[in-house]
């Protein structure tokens, strides 16, 4: 019975991305007073994007179209961890949110090397623009992470989430605080959300993501898409899991279970308004800006960790 | 702390190098340093009274310097191929190399992957359960050595990122893309003798990567005699969370090779512009100067930019661009002692004046401090 | 027969002032010849007291190195190195390095520093002062000598006065070596002098000039 | 009888070889004798090897420990005389000093060595001590340049005046012996002195003032730093072979006076001063010569220096002393002087075909002389004391001994100099292989000269991998000679 709740979490998680999107794309149009497109939209256009073919430059190996594809696995397998609805992932075990911010760098990985393979100088570009943010990201994603453990004594995802949910909801220990702050931040980044990286446009100077997926099209850029969307939405359940986990179901009768897709559903939507008005009231940030941000980042996580040795034991 | 700083400070190197030998090298140092650190948290981990974390960072700093000491030996190999067929280990020069060495490109891919130490890898093994060792040893009762291990943490994790930019770095000008400017026989066959290496290496990284039981099962046996009371449980469930990974992943990435697609080629679109000559793609040193930029305190790269003709720098006919960087372990620490030693040694040079009679006076005094030592002793 | 005795014991005691004499008169000399005589003159002393002590201990042995001394010390060296001086005609200056009078000070110094040194070991040698002081002088100021000369037959000569006060030392403290070790020394002290010469003609030859001083070429 | 013939063939071959003129039978000769020479050698080490010592009359003795000296003067005498059989063909005729003048000394010099060894009395000792300088200083000036004059008469005249040194501290012994009740003629006994070892305490500061003296004059032969000055100018002016014998037998022999010495002053004294002693000289000297050894610009001087700090590193073990230290210095003793011999050989061959030894002009070695260089190297791999040569083993054994007695402060100074030698003589070897070689006259390497330096090179190895046990049994009857505590 649990095997299936799992599943059913997990295959919601991977479905649920574009709509998402699309929520999001939707309310910032409506906050710029336009009517903007369906929330739908996303799934259109990934299913135009199946049907296309796929073009491959001359220059290009097989890596280049092997490239989105395995990326696409690992961004997947990576969200098998998260324990939104219920109490624990499809997977847990110690240690296992290190595999999860490695399988992240390793999708980068793939993305850069297909970048790499266009042969032209965007995807180079991109390539060692997403380089140098992964590089600072992962630093203070790591610390917090880490910062999180520590204090809740505990390997696993679930293990942190359970404890977290165990705590009383007022008494919100500084390491929450800060390594919340430092996660979204990265989160930011990781997702090529506005301050750090446009995803609406492609211009030339500014774009980090799209400069490296310049040359796909057909289902490639499909996958790449909805790998993007995925990782979007796992940032968001990430945070949700680690610092609002009130609510997730524990046992399996069914009352329990609807009572958590419902705050879990609740709890979408506030962080959906958020992202929206954030990037409706942020200008994009100048590319030698973005350290910045991820100096504050690890600041914030260092500060956290320091603060777990006043836990009380 | 020496590992973290060496971790940090060869990996900075590397990225920096355009060299495929000595980014190698500087690599190596890297993964020395990561080594080092995981020993450090054991030491850290016994002298706190926590020896099963001990023999868990232990057991990572043996099972990293295996894998290290793999995936190393392969990528150097790789080198030596690459230089075999182009004579050249500038990666600023290479490119391309792909289509011409297809085999060695795809076991230099499995190197560079498994040194960036990303999952499915036997890279990733190594650091994971360094990061375990790490997050174990935080829990110790005493602050000192937890801040520290969860420092180091965040250090590795720097490390991890920053190599994965770099050997996304060297695979990408190396194999991918266009040929920079260098010319390949592409009649030299790559002999059998070169490939059969490299493919055994990669595969050993593969099935350490995936099945990490086979490596860590006898080195559990070593570090036992080592520090003894080292529970193994953590240790075993390892084991079966790659399996799982490993599981998921194939599914979802088989499901995503089955969708049909229509493949056309066609040249690369270059905006209009007649054609992109591989000259136009991003190079070593560009791709690293974003990262470079950053951590430029590190560096303190100084530059040169001569335009020609001087009077008119808006028409230039030759642009040079020339950045050094400046070592910094070669300034502040060799270059001193050598320093030192040299200088006493030329005054003790001028002591052997070449006149007898100082010879005989240095007998003379030699004797009466003897004599002196006599008395008093 | 104890006023023979006695005398035996006062030439002991009076030709330690003797030799002080001529290690000044040695110190303040500006030729060579007058050096190699005062050696000589030296060398005298030290026999007479070995005579002296053969005949107070009326040991054959000890006599036989007196005349062996005599013969040596007093006759053959000395005549080797006046012939030295005459074949290698070089300028018979000593060129010493420190002025007459500075040596002559310092000699004395030597000397009033020997007497102090040995304070302590003749009282529990109960052996009488005055010529252990001599043999220490001698020693002293032989070193003195050899690195303050230039001439290469200068050294030669310190190297001759400080093998004396060795050989003095000896006489006053023990009253003689077994014989074969003293025949043994002796030898190998008259074979040093010959290379020594042997090597002073090719000194000659190659630098044609006798100053050690420019012996400098091998350095560092 | 067997003592006496190994000291009457070296005078007897030394006179006959003066009679030819002609060069080659004055080789032959001389290599027959030496033969002969080295054969007696090895029945004497025999024969003590079985009846523990061997006496003849008062002054000749031979023990465990002058039995082991022996094997390292036996093994360069006849390595040397290998080697000079071809070497002298290549010395530029018109010099004043032909071949069998060279023979003639070198046979006095080992007959002076080997009955410094074999002396029983320490008088006798001193004597041959002083025959060595004599015999060896005119071999030191053999090539009759203004270079080796001057390094000729420096090493005579520095020499002789500290075995001066060491006479009046053989003199003082000998006082403090006969004050202390010991009969004239056998107060300068050696065994007579051990035996009555505790009674001279009463007369201490004379045996000390004894010591001071001796240590200085035959430290001015080994060659400590404040008197080292003249060994480099004597072992780099002088012909390869010479400078083979004096490096690898002649500071052996000095080394072993001093342990004679060492030795009373140990049963008289116990070893707080004698030890001390030996090892600031020890100290001083792996210093000194190791941070000498970097500035250096002559090959020759600089394997000089590298004596001078093995002869340092010789002096700490007996210093540390103990049955590790003792048996650390011994051993290097052996292995140093075939270390060292061989590098004197290989360096003779750089200087016929280099025509010089400065070492910024030599280099391209790896191509035009294939065998020299090869021999270089094992050489300087072994001097350094890398681990597969026996030097590693000696310098371990006298280093864990200082481990065990918490000499510190020597460990350190020891290491450094190491460091710093190691670091000297791998730079020069490098940069005299590798480049492109200059002009070079080709002369072809002869057989002897291979073999000569194979011989050496091979001990290096096997002594290096495994220990013969005869040998570590000699050494231990040694160190209970001199009765280790």
């Amino acid at each position: 019975m649990t095997i299936a709740l799992r599943l059913a979490q997990f295959v919601f998680l991977l479905l649920s991305a574009p709509l998402l999107l699309g929520a999001i794309t939707r309310l910032k149009a409506i906050l710029q007073r336009r009517r903007g497109a369906s929330i739908w939209r996303p799934y259109a256009e990934l299913g135009k994007l199946f049907r296309k073919e796929d073009l491959v430059p001359g220059s290009a190996s097989w890596l280049f179209r092997a490239a989105p594809r395995l990326a696409f696995a690992l961004t997947v397998t990576a969200v098998a961890f998260l324990p939104i609805v219920w109490s624990n992932g499809l997977l847990s075990f110690a240690g296992d949110f290190i595999v999860l911010v490695y399988l992240l760098a390793f999708a980068r990985f793939l993305m850069m090397l297909g970048a790499f393979d266009g042969g032209s100088s965007f995807g180079g570009m991109g390539a060692s623009r997403e380089a140098m943010v992964s590089v600072l990201a992962e630093a203070p994603l790591v610390l917090s992470l880490v910062a999180l453990a520590v204090a809740a004594r505990a390997g696993s995802l679930t293990a942190i989430v359970a404890w977290t949910g165990a705590q009383d909801f007022f008494n919100i220990s500084v390491v929450h605080v800060l390594a919340f702050a430092a996660l979204t931040l990265v989160a930011i980044a990781e997702t090529g959300r506005l301050p750090v990286d446009n995803p609406a446009t492609h211009l030339e100077l500014t774009m980090l993501h799209e400069a490296m997926v310049l040359e796909y099209s057909g289902p490639s850029l499909a996958l790449i898409e909805w790998a993007q969307a995925i990782k979007l939405n796992l940032m968001i359940a990430l945070l949700i899991a680690l610092f609002a986990p009130w609510g997730i179901a524990s046992g399996v009768t069914a009352g329990a279970i609807l009572l958590s897709i419902g705050l879990y559903v609740v709890k979408l939507g506030i962080a959906i308004v958020a992202i929206a008005v954030l990037e409706s009231c942020v200008a994009k940030l100048r590319m030698y800006a973005v350290p910045e941000i991820f100096g504050i980042a690890a600041a914030l996580s260092i500060l956290a960790i320091v603060f777990t040795l006043m836990m009380k034991r | 702390m020496a590992g973290g700083i060496s971790a940090l400070l060869g990996i900075l190197y590397a990225l920096s190098e355009s060299d495929l030998k000595r980014l190698l090298a500087y690599s190596s140092v890297e993964n020395l340093g990561i080594i080092y650190l995981t020993i450090g948290a054991a030491m850290l981990c016994q002298k706190n009274g926590a020896p099963g974390f001990a023999a868990l960072a232990l057991l990572a700093a043996l099972v990293h310097a295996l894998n290290h000491a793999i995936f190393k030996n392969l990528l150097f190999l790789g080198a030596g191929a690459i230089q075999y067929k182009t004579h050249s280990l500038k990666l600023n020069e290479l490119g391309g190399l792909w289509k011409t060495m297809p085999a060695t490109g795809a076991f230099f891919l499995v190197g560079c992957v498994s040194i960036a130490g990303v999952p499915l890898f036997n890279g990733f093994i190594g650091e994971w359960m360094a990061f375990q060792s790490f997050l174990a040893g935080a829990q110790l009762s005493h602050p000192a050595p937890q801040l520290t291990l969860a420092l180091s943490a965040g250090a590795l994790a720097l490390t991890g990122g920053l190599a994965a930019a770099c050997f996304v770095n060297v695979f990408g000008t190396a194999f991918l893309g266009r040929p920079r400017r260098m010319q390949i026989e592409p009649e030299t066959k790559m002999p059998l003798s070169m490939l059969v290496p490299l493919g055994a290496l990669a595969a050993a990284c593969l099935v350490i990567g995936v099945m990490p039981m086979v490596l860590i099962r006898p080195l559990w046996a070593l570090v036992e005699g080592l520090i003894p009371g080292g529970n193994f449980e953590s240790g075993a469930k390892i084991g079966s969370g790659i399996q799982m990974v490993t599981a998921t992943v194939l599914i979802a990435a088989l499901a995503a090779i089955l969708i049909r697609t229509v493949v056309r080629y066609a040249p690369t679109w270059g905006c209009g512009l007649a054609s992109l000559t591989g000259r136009m793609q991003y190079t070593a040193t560009s791709f690293s100067k974003p990262v470079r930029t950053v951590f430029q305190p590190v560096y303190k790269a100084s530059r040169k930019l001569e335009i020609s003709p001087a009077d008119k720098p808006y028409f230039p006919t030759a642009i040079s661009y020339e950045s050094t960087r400046t070592l910094h372990y070669e300034k502040l620490l060799y270059r001193p002692i050598v320093n030192t030693i040299m200088t006493i040694a030329q005054q003790l040079r001028r002591l052997q004046t070449g006149n007898i009679q100082w010879y005989l006076l240095y007998i003379f005094l030699a004797l009466l401090c003897m004599f002196l030592f006599m008395r008093f002793r | 027969m104890r006023i023979i005795n006695f005398a035996a014991s006062q030439a002991i005691s009076s030709s330690a002032v003797l030799i002080f004499l001529t290690l000044l008169l040695l110190a303040a000399s500006r030729r060579m010849s007058n050096c190699i005589s005062l050696f000589a003159a030296q060398s005298a002393v030290i026999a007479a007291q070995v005579f002296a002590t053969a005949y107070a201990h009326k040991s054959v042995a000890a006599l036989m190195v007196g005349i062996m001394v005599v013969l040596i010390k007093v006759v053959a060296i000395p005549y080797a190195l006046f012939q030295l001086v005459k074949r290698l005609h070089t300028s018979r200056d000593v060129k010493a390095s420190i002025a007459p009078a500075g040596s002559v000070f310092i000699t004395a110094a030597l000397i009033f520093i020997s007497y102090s040194a040995v304070q302590s070991y003749a009282k529990d040698l109960n052996v009488a002062r005055d010529p252990l002081a001599a043999a220490v002088a001698i020693i002293m100021s032989g070193c003195f000598l050899m690195t303050s000369r230039n001439k290469a037959l200068m050294q030669i000569l310190g190297l001759l006065i400080l093998e004396n006060g060795i050989f003095m030392a000896a006489l006053t403290t023990t009253f003689g070596m077994p014989l074969v070790i003293e025949i043994g020394i002796v030898f190998d002290l008259v074979m040093g002098v010959f290379l020594m010469g042997i090597f002073m003609f090719r000194i000659r030859e190659t630098f044609n000039d006798l100053d050690v001083s420019k012996l400098r070429k091998l350095r560092g | 009888m067997v003592l006496l013939l190994p000291l009457i063939v070296p005078l007897m071959v030394a006179a006959m070889v003066l009679l030819f003129r002609d060069a080659r039978r004055a080789t032959a000769v001389a290599l027959a004798g030496g033969c002969v020479e080295v054969a007696l050698l090895a029945n004497l080490v025999f024969q003590v090897y079985q009846r523990s010592t061997i006496a003849v009359g008062q002054y000749l003795r031979a023990d465990a420990l002058t039995s082991f000296f022996l094997v390292g003067l036996g093994f360069v005498f006849l390595v040397t005389l290998l080697y000079s059989v071809t070497y002298l063909r290549h010395v530029p005729p018109g010099r004043f000093s032909s071949p069998r003048w060279f023979y003639c000394l070198m046979f006095l010099f080992v007959f002076a060595m080997l009955a410094a060894y074999l002396a029983q009395n320490l008088g006798l000792l001193w004597i041959m001590m002083e025959a060595t300088t004599l015999a060896s200083a005119l071999l030191v000036g053999f090539y009759n340049t203004d270079g080796a004059v001057e390094a000729g008469w420096k090493y005579l005249v520095v020499c002789t005046v500290g075995i001066a040194f060491a006479l009046f501290g053989t003199i003082a012994l000998y006082l403090a012996a006969v004050r202390s009740g010991v009969p004239s003629e056998a107060a300068l006994d050696w065994t007579v002195l051990m035996n009555a070892g505790p009674a001279l305490g009463r007369v201490s500061s004379l045996v000390k003032l004894g010591f001071v003296f001796v240590a200085v004059g035959y430290g001015t032969k080994v060659g400590f730093v404040p008197m080292h000055s003249w060994l480099p100018d004597a072992h780099a002016e002088a012909p390869s072979p010479i400078s083979a014998m004096l490096s690898a037998a002649l500071l052996n022999c000095a080394m072993y006076a001093l342990l004679r010495y060492d030795a009373i002053s140990v049963r008289v004294l116990g070893p707080g001063f004698s030890h001390t002693m030996l090892l600031i000289f020890g100290g001083l000297s792996l210093v000194g010569a190791s941070l000498l050894m970097i500035v250096q610009r002559d090959l020759k001087r600089l394997l000089a220096y590298s004596s001078v700090e093995h002869m340092g590193m010789i002096a700490v073990g007996i210093g540390i002393g103990g049955p590790l230290g003792l048996y650390g210095a011994l051993l290097h003793t052996l292995n140093h002087s075939a270390a060292k011999a061989l590098l004197f050989f290989a360096a003779g061959r750089v200087r016929e075909s280099y025509g010089t030894l400065e070492l910024d002009r030599i280099n391209g070695m790896a191509r035009t002389l294939r065998w020299t260089s090869a021999f270089l190297v094992v050489g300087v791999l072994a001097i350094v004391g890398l681990p597969p040569f026996s030097l590693f083993v000696s310098e371990f054994a006298i280093l864990t001994a200082a481990f065990h007695q918490e000499q510190h402060l020597i460990v350190v100074s020891v290491l450094l100099a190491l460091v710093i030698g190691f670091g000297a003589l791998i730079y020069q070897l490098q940069r005299m292989l590798a480049g492109e070689p200059a002009e070079v006259h080709k002369s072809r390497i002869s057989v002897p000269e291979i073999a000569a330096m194979a011989a050496c090179a091979a001990l290096v190895l096997i002594l290096g991998l495994h220990l013969p046990g005869a040998l570590v049994h000699m050494i231990q009857r040694a160190m209970d000679v001199v009765n280790w505590r």
